[in-house]
């Protein structure tokens, strides 16, 4: 269960790829592997986006995907995970974040690799700011509150 | 011992700093430790807060040693 | 939208990566992409499994796999879709099925996916016929009807 | 003309051909050539059928130059 923060742009097809190759347990023995990639986009809430800069919260981050990886692992059949963020400056076209999830059964899969994404975007400690094609700098919103406080 | 008070994002900006330190002898909550570090701005509708890395409500006991820190609703993925 | 019925085996990450790369119109414009990946185990239902043989219905195996991506490019807002799925001669920890979709938004692109696989699960004609460590060969037998004919 | 009926999979095998001919003359349901092609067999009960690649159900009527095919249900995936 990798969770790994990346200051530099990365190939999630090539991640998964050396992940998969390198873990010697999967092969043969998972049926399923569900996959999700963010991608930047170049245009946000009806302007075009020229780069962007992702705030974290160094400790807080890993801690938190921490806790959202052993959830799903509790809840679901999991054979293993992996889970990449990027932080720091960020290009159109760059991937921002990747989930996997391998099982024996889809289900699982397809299950706890959405449970982690939206869990992520509720409660990992990011924060993007982006640069428009106009110069213009803006914090993207979060209409949701996101992590309810109890 | 003291504790020491973060902000991120949008709220660093807002409140012009990105750490406080504050001594405390009495008891504070969270949301005695926003009024007394930033009397002059109201607390936004949307604020998060956590005490050492895991979020916690506005009304939760800030201990000595703690790391408390105040941000918006997070955007990642 | 291309769909693939693919003899040779093949590497899912590359094919999406050589995909995603040739397709000009994704770069920038996707948010999101969700797959999903089904690979041949080495032991099914208490067995050791051997090697397995993929039989489909020519032609109808595409008919069908088009109406499911037509149905999920109705029912969300995709921006493309890349479907591959291996016949004849498989061996374990070969890829057996690729599902990808790309959309502005992770919703339609979770939800696609997943529409399409569990379609595909359960319309589109291909049988497997696994042959055992001890030898046995059996067909994998299906206990839902999966297609309901009305 | 005629039919074209084609068998799939293990159905393939039960049945001992992969394909048959049909000349008619009456309409005839996916059923009715069923029993008459297959007379000792009785038809699966997960049997699934097609005409012409597209899902239909057994008393569907089967036309001059159709192709029907029969099989198990789908293991893909």
């Amino acid at each position: 269960m990798p969770i790994k923060l990346c200051e530099q742009a990365f190939n999630p097809w090539k991640e998964i790829e050396a992940y998969q190759t390198q873990t010697a347990e999967l092969a043969g023995k998972h049926g399923a592997t569900a996959v999700f990639v963010g991608t930047m986009r170049d245009f946000n809430q009806g302007d075009g986006v020229r780069s962007m800069f992702l705030e974290h919260y160094p400790g807080m981050t890993e801690k938190q995907l921490q806790h959202i990886v052993e959830q799903a692992e509790r809840q679901w059949s999991l054979l293993d995970t992996l889970v990449l963020h990027r932080i720091g400056a960020v290009n159109p076209d760059d991937t921002l974040v990747l989930v996997a999830a391998w099982a024996v059964h889809r289900g699982d899969a397809f299950d706890a690799c959405r449970f982690i994404m939206e869990a992520l975007k509720s409660r990992a400690p990011f924060w993007k700011k982006e640069t428009l094609v106009s110069g213009q700098a803006r914090w993207v919103e979060n209409n949701s509150k996101g992590y309810q406080s109890k | 011992m003291s504790i020491k008070v973060r902000y991120f994002a949008s709220l660093k900006e807002t409140v012009g700093r990105s750490e406080d330190e504050l001594e405390s002898i009495a008891p504070l909550s969270v949301r005695d430790i926003w009024r007394q570090l930033n009397p002059d701005l109201a607390m936004p509708e949307t604020l998060l807060a956590a005490i050492n890395m895991d979020y916690v409500s506005l009304d939760a006991n800030v201990d000595e040693g703690d790391e408390l820190a105040f941000f918006p609703p997070v955007t990642g993925g």
